[in-house]
């Protein structure tokens, strides 16, 4: 191992029954350095995670971390001994703490008469240090924060500092659900935490975010690192390219033609709520987008227009929307279920050949999509929770495609879904909507909307701004979604 | 003797409570009633001002705290059938310091300052295998049905039956359920022992759970042993047709759902001024082959055998308890 | 909760109110009831009155305690109400003539508690039909101490429970106590938040590197203290035991902390509001004989004062339980 | 436990191997009860030298059949998502054998109306339930428990005094044997059939099921989550009456305690039987297992003639016993 640095992981392996999540990984982190860890999904990003936190446990390899030998099990708490804090990809606070609860969490050392004030000012400091103007009330349960919030409270957490010293910070995927503005503030804090001798490992599918925050990128492809890199000089198609996929140049938008603009046709016509809330509509064919800060009502809005569509819909037996939630482990997956249950809940009416539904009608729908998605799986009948993130968010998209919703709503589908795939689905969407499927799309990565047809700029529970072709650009959009708020 | 016959004290104004552990099967629920008619008809007759009945849901913490409210509600008397004996005794020892008359039945408190009007269970237990013993000439197996593990009542009248059968060393029981005093569950339970067991020859019960004991029989196609009934009117009818069909002939004896009306004029009878042995011993209800047309005749469909006792026939009780003579039978219907 | 609110500081304003009308809750039904009684009965306000109201809720007060740990697990325990049955005979029998059998029997029973406990959590075992097992199990061993009800509680015990403090009659002292230790422990101290969270999200608490045995085998220990507590005390007011005193304080635990604003998702409990349920539903069968209500509708009417009580929570608007 | 973490077992054992495993260890759940509940009967007829084997199964299977029926149903509900239980069982079957025995007054001819009866009271009951739970929001073991109390009350007021009889027809239905084998049994093993189809192969068991796993993610999914849940406390509510119905007929009456060891027993078969109390998982083959290993529990426990207190004793051990050696899938 390089003397000085901080973490030095030797031909680390994981296996996962069949699955070789890691077939021998070295990795290594010095002290001060932001490394960026990219790769497609389930390359074993957050396998080598878990095992450098002591989540999961190596099958072999030898780690050090400060120069110290980790021999044998690797508990977590020999992790928070060592420096290490862990942001996971799939958040951990407990909802039924508030904040200030959840970082008592963290720090055993907050305890005895009035913990609760340390740690109420410990994070309270950590998170205006991060994200300026959060506004997140520290009293408030987690359960009542939204995602965006969260995912805050989580990262600050992770920054806060008791009696163990803090060496290295693990972001898996940590803006996957941050918005814009909060995105910006956090990449500004990992540098400048760097600064001052505090190295970070960044996992993220925003290729930019890396470029921009990291001094060193690892790239990792089943189960391997395949290179790694100085990020000076780098460009995005280069991470793209060592990635072993190749990056198309985005499809622009143009502005369609008004063929599609009478309003007898709309799939959506819903009215806005008051005088400051534009009207929404949706054509056949259409693809628009929802933009603006994430937590600004598009959710709701979406939620609002998907369940007016079920109810439209429920005379007839197969409804005529579909959602595709980003939020996957509570929204979207169905746990003990293997992958093609998960696959077909969404279409069984058509699977059906009389009362009962038709195992090789199901068989061959699951098969086709497996394939169009490029699912990482050897077999459809693997439980959903044995693939990694980014490819239980294919089966998602799968389930509501291979539905026959005239109108399907995507809720920020690309969380932690890779580059190679991104670009596969935006081909997807492009197909369908050619063939009449019409997409309503809110996304917090801005390239993303770029692919939208027509885009509304939510802000503060309102579409405030309405935006079309060519006017569909990041400076019109940003400008829309700070409008005179005080933290822009 | 001075003190004989009814007490007529001005009880005009007297209110008295009923504080019923359980009102969940039939049994209880006729004896609701029957309390309930009996004080009607005593507040028509000036006798008392006022009577109420509450019923705990088999919880015995419940009745207590019910028990503890009456004493509040300025009861002058507190009429208990009790869900356990002892439990109960902490409020019981409360109610008296209040000067309140407590009279426990059936299933009675062992807390001194209480009267108790009870049956002899054990002598029911007598009852029973004396009969078996002279149908069978000493000489058989017995099936036990019991009826909760952990009541008392339930094990007085099991160790009568075992007592008395110690002096039968042929006549044996050969295997014990638990019927829950619920007739399904009774039934359940003869039903999966019969297949291993030798031939039964006679069925000592709790009174009441002869008809599902009958219908395991039945199903498992062997003969009907000689089954001591009890006053339910699905037995007594069972017993009936048997006779009929070949001769069949057995005896009932049971408690009966109307005791209410024992402890109540007892109740009654105190706070008029008669002087009451801190215990009562009420006649079992007997029907033999003699009585028993008598009785199907006046018992509801699907009910049970149920005779109103008068102030008159309760103090002819409270008398033969004072001179130890011999309790007044249970006149058979007209 | 809108998710633009979080974007100004002053949204969670709207939070506490709900959470305190929640909290508030079942002491509006406990006032209601105590209302009815004493517009019926004044004379029950007195110390001698609540002295009587109240003495019934103490053990089942410790009872639904008991309960609220192991609901706080996201569990449920049915054996609850047949474990402090038997804590009564064990009580009853050897408590005055053998106090060393008596502690050597309580111990054993509360280890065998524990030790079911980490049973299920080790085994992620179904805990509502283990526990069922296990009401079957201290049931028996009840009735093999004691086939029928009766033995003898120590005097000191009896008096104990009759004894008369100042200001406020035993039960109230009592129900105060209770509430705020129990405050104390599950809610403000930093070990008891890490309860709650084991509770609610076992996952994120180990993460953080707390052992989640440890955690989880406090909660049964307490649990079974608290459920020996209240079978102490309530062979103290009843002077004896049985095996079948107490089968009703499963159930009327289990409502006693749903009540007090608990729910079964794990690490959702309140010690105060629990000990007001447990208040609340002990008096639920007296308002009945207050009322004088039928008697055929006496079980049915207490199935009414359920809904009555819970469905509060809907009028503010509260979270699913 | 009754509700698990919502964080899925991330790196847990539970994930590794393939659903064929899963499917083949969920088989082995359910056929741990068959295979107790076959040593419990051999062991039987074994003490009782050689004699009543077949006996004692028909009795075990008559008696078992009753527990299957509200077993099913509970089934229904308790898949339908963690926490969901219907604890009104007994007090359903009481009911609606008071009504339709009532209604009978115990003429053959007026069977068939008898039977539809109950069945609506069942399924009332069950919508009231649920109506309950969604209105009001409440935990659906509470919700249940106070209706329970109501429809105890409702039968009492139906004559509660008097246990009411069933028309000769019903009775002899439910003894009723063809060559020495019982009917009714058969009529149940043939529901437990289309069950394990319906919860398999049909839209209404998939929705169920996913509902079960994942509330949020099945409204998201397009599922018509109050209606399923609706349809599964109905049903639920429809498998008391009917076994209330046939009970009665079986025992010779409707009486107010008839159903009172079922409440804990169709949640305890359930469970044994194979399926996750975290809902999503539904195993109707297993539920016969676990209802004759009871059975045969109790028989065998009363053929020892042991002391009512070892018997409990007994009881809970082996409860607990077979619950912890039962594998466990990812559901729990
Ligand atoms: N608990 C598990 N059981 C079985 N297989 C697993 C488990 N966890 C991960 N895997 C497998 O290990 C491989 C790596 O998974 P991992 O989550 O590390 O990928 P990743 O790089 O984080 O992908 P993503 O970017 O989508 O999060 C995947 O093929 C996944 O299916
Ligand atoms: N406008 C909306 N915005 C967000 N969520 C909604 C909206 N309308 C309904 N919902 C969701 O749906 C739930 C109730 O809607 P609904 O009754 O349609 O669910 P459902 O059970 O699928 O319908 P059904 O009654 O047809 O079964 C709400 O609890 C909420 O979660
Ligand atoms: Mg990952
Ligand atoms: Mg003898």
């Amino acid at each position: 191992m390089v003397p000085g640095d901080l973490i030095a992981m030797d031909s680390i392996r994981k296996a996962f029954g069949a699955v070789h999540a890691l077939a021998g990984v070295d990795f290594h982190v010095d002290r001060g350095e932001v490394v960026g860890l990219i790769g497609h999904n389930g390359a074993g990003k957050s396998t080598l995670m878990n095992v450098l936190f002591g989540t999961t446990q190596r099958d072999s390899g030898r780690f050090h971390i400060a120069g110290r030998e980790i021999a044998g099990a690797f508990t977590p708490h020999q992790a928070h001994e060592a420096g290490i804090r862990c942001v996971f990809q799939e958040l951990s606070l407990c909802e039924n703490l508030d904040v200030v609860e959840n970082t008592r969490i963290l720090h055993r050392s907050l305890q005895g008469i009035g913990w609760r004030r340390r740690a109420r000012r410990l994070i309270a400091d950590q998170l205006d240090a991060i994200f300026p103007g959060h506004g997140i009330a520290l009293k408030a349960r987690i359960a009542d924060l939204p995602i965006g919030a969260r995912q805050m409270v989580e990262i600050a957490r992770a920054f806060t500092v008791t009696d163990a010293p803090l060496r290295c910070v693990i972001l898996d995927e940590p803006t996957s659900s941050l918005g814009h503005e909060a995105t910006r503030q956090f990449l500004a804090f990992v540098r400048q935490a760097a600064g001052q001798g505090v190295a970070a490992i960044v996992i993220s599918h925003r290729l930019d975010e890396i470029l921009n925050v990291c001094d060193r990128v690892v790239v990792m492809v089943d189960g391997r690192v395949v290179a790694q890199q100085r990020s000076e000089g780098l460009t995005r198609p280069d991470l793209v390219a060592m990635m072993g996929s190749i990056e198309v140049p985005r499809a622009v938008a143009k502005a369609r033609d008004g063929s599609h603009d009478q309003t007898r046709d709309r799939v959506i016509d819903a009215p806005g709520r008051d005088a400051h809330d534009l009207p929404i509509h949706l054509a056949p064919g259409e693809i628009i987008g929802f933009a603006g800060l994430d937590g600004h009502g598009q959710r709701e809005r979406m939620r609002a227009l998907f369940h007016a569509g079920l109810k439209a819909s429920r005379d007839r037996h197969r409804p005529a929307v579909a959602y595709v939630a980003g939020d996957r482990q509570t929204e979207g997956v169905f746990r003990i279920w293997s992958i093609a249950d998960n696959l077909t809940i969404g279409t069984l009416p058509s699977l059906c050949r009389g009362p009962l539904i038709s195992a090789a009608a199901s068989r061959s729908l699951v098969e086709g999509w497996m394939a169009r998605m490029k699912v990482k799986t050897d077999s459809a009948d693997r439980p959903i929770l044995s693939l990694s993130g980014g490819n239980q968010q294919k089966v998602l998209f799968a389930r509501a495609l291979a539905s026959d919703a005239r109108t399907v709503f995507l809720d920020d589908p690309m969380r932690g879904v890779d580059v190679g795939t991104k670009v596969e689905v935006y081909r997807l969407i492009r197909a369908e909507a050619a063939q009449g499927r019409s997409f309503v799309w809110y996304a917090t990565e801005l390239d993303e909307l770029t692919n939208c047809d027509r885009i509304y700029v939510f802000r503060e529970g309102r579409a405030v701004e309405h935006l079309e072709g060519t006017d569909i650009r990041q400076d019109r959009i940003l400008a829309a979604s700070f409008g005179g708020m005080v933290n822009a | 003797h001075a003190a004989d016959g009814v007490a007529t004290g001005d009880t005009s104004a007297k209110k008295i409570a009923f504080s019923n552990s359980y009102a969940g099967n039939s049994f209880r629920q006729v004896m609701v009633k029957s309390w309930q008619e009996v004080t009607a008809a005593a507040a028509k007759d000036h006798l008392i001002a006022d009577a109420t009945v509450v019923s705990a849901n088999n919880s015995v913490t419940e009745q207590a705290s019910q028990i503890q409210n009456m004493i509040l509600q300025g009861y002058d008397a507190i009429v208990i059938l009790a869900g356990s004996d002892t439990a109960l005794n902490g409020v019981v020892k409360d109610a008296c310091a209040a000067g309140i008359t407590v009279v426990s039945f059936a299933g009675i408190v062992t807390e001194d300052c209480a009267y108790k009007v009870n049956y002899d269970w054990a002598a029911m237990g007598k009852i029973e295998v004396d009969f078996l013993a002279k149908k069978l000439n000493g000489k058989g197996n017995l099936l036990e049905i019991r009826g909760i593990a952990g009541d008392s009542t339930d094990a007085d009248i099991s160790n009568g039956i075992h007592a008395a059968d110690k002096a039968w060393p042929d006549l044996k029981i050969v295997n014990t359920v638990y019927g829950q005093w619920t007739a399904t569950v009774a039934q359940k339970e003869v039903a999966g022992v019969l297949p291993s067991l030798p031939k039964i020859d006679g069925i000592v019960t709790q009174g009441g759970d002869g008809y599902g004991a009958a219908m395991a029989f039945k199903a498992s196609g062997r003969p009907l042993p000689l089954i001591i009934m009890g006053a339910r009117q699905d037995e007594l009818a069972l017993w009936k047709s048997e006779h009929q069909a070949n001769g069949y002939e057995t005896i009932s004896v049971s408690a009966t759902p109307s005791v209410s009306q024992v402890a109540f004029w007892v109740a009654q009878q105190i706070l008029a001024g008669k002087e009451v042995p801190k215990y009562v011993e009420v006649p079992l209800l007997q029907i033999d082959q003699s009585g028993l047309d008598a009785w199907l005749a006046k018992v509801p469909e699907g009910g049970a055998a149920n005779p109103f006792y008068t102030r008159e026939l309760v103090t002819q009780m409270i008398d033969a308890n004072i001179h130890h003579t011999a309790l007044p039978p249970i006149p058979a219907p007209k | 909760m809108p998710e633009a609110a979080i974007l100004n500081s002053g949204s969670h304003s709207l939070w506490p109110r709900r959470e305190t009308l929640e909290t508030a809750l079942p002491f509006l039904a406990l006032l209601v009831m105590l209302g009815i009684i004493f517009a019926v009965r004044p004379t029950v306000f007195s110390y001698f009155g609540l002295t009587l109201l109240f003495k019934l809720a103490i053990p089942l007060m410790f009872a639904a305690l008991s309960q609220m740990l192991i609901i706080n697990l996201g569990e449920i325990d049915l054996s609850n109400g047949a474990f402090v049955g038997l804590v009564t005979c064990i009580v009853a029998v050897y408590l005055e003539k053998a106090p060393g059998h008596a502690v050597l029997l309580l111990v054993g029973t509360v280890l065998v508690y524990v030790a079911v406990g980490w049973l299920i959590s080790v085994r992620k075992l179904p805990s509502i039909v283990v526990t069922l097992g296990m009401s079957f199990v201290w049931l028996g061993c009840a009735i093999i101490i004691l086939p029928a009800p009766g033995g003898h509680s120590p005097a000191w015990l009896i008096d104990a429970m009759r004894w008369k403090p100042p200001l406020m009659p035993l039960p109230l002292w009592t129900a105060l106590g209770i509430a705020v230790i129990g405050h104390w422990a599950l809610k403000s101290s930093s070990y008891g938040i890490v309860l709650r969270g084991a509770g609610a999200n076992p996952k994120s608490v180990a993460r953080a590197g707390w052992s989640l045995v440890k955690a989880r085998l406090l909660l049964y220990a307490g649990a079974a203290l608290l459920a020996v507590i209240a079978g102490l005390f309530l062979s103290g007011i009843t002077t004896s035991g049985d095996p079948n005193v107490a089968p009703g304080y499963t159930m009327l635990g289990v409502g006693a902390v749903i009540l007090g604003g608990g729910t079964f998702n794990g690490g959702v409990v309140s010690p105060i509001g629990t000990v007001v349920g447990a208040l609340t539903l002990s008096l639920a069968s007296s308002v009945l004989s207050f009322l004088q209500v039928a008697p055929v509708w006496q079980i049915g009417a207490q199935g009414l004062i359920l809904f009555l009580v819970l469905a509060g929570r809907v009028l503010i608007g509260g979270r699913r339980l | 436990m009754i509700v698990p973490d919502t964080v899925p077992r991330g790196t847990g054992q539970p994930l590794k191997g393939s659903l064929k495993i899963l499917s083949r260890l969920r088989g082995a759940r359910g056929a741990l009860g068959f295979a107790v509940a076959a040593l419990l009967w051999i062991a039987t007829f074994a003490y009782a030298g050689g004699q009543g084997a077949g006996a004692t199964l028909s009795t075990a299977l008559a008696f078992a059949a009753f527990g299957v029926i509200v077993g099913t149903g509970q089934m229904l509900v308790i898949a339908s998502g963690s926490g969901n239980f219907d604890l009104s069982i007994p007090s359903v079957m009481t009911l609606a054998a008071y009504i339709s025995m009532g209604l009978m007054h115990g003429q053959d001819y007026r069977l068939a109306g008898g039977f539809a009866v109950a069945l609506a009271v069942g399924a009332v009951a069950g919508a009231l339930n649920f109506l309950a739970i969604a209105a009001l929001r409440l935990p659906p073991m509470i919700a249940t428990l106070a209706w329970s109390f109501v429809f105890q009350s409702l039968a009492m007021n139906l004559g509660g005094e008097a246990t009411i009889k069933p028309p000769a027809l019903l009775s002899e239905f439910t003894v009723f044997r063809l060559g020495g084998v019982q009917v009714m049994p058969l009529f149940v093993m043939a529901m437990t059939a289309v069950m394990a189809v319906v919860v398999k192969r049909t839209v209404f068991g998939r929705h169920l099921l996913a509902i079960g796993q994942s509330e949020r993610g099945a409204r998201l999914a397009g599922i018509h989550v109050t209606r399923v849940r609706l349809y599964s406390y109905m049903l639920c509510g429809i498998a008391a009456a009917v076994a209330g119905f046939l009970l009665s007929g079986f025992t010779g009456g409707a009486a107010l305690n008839m159903g009172d060891t079922y409440m804990m027993e169709s949640v305890a078969v359930v469970v044994l039987g194979g399926a996750s109390v975290a809902g999503g998982e539904a195993n109707p083959i297993g539920i016969w297992g676990a209802a004759l290993f009871f059975n045969l529990l109790a028989i065998l426990l009363n053929t020892f003639g042991l002391d009512a207190g070892v018997r409990l004793l007994l009881t809970g051990i082996m409860v607990v016993l077979i619950v912890a050696v039962a594998p466990r899938t990812a559901g729990d």
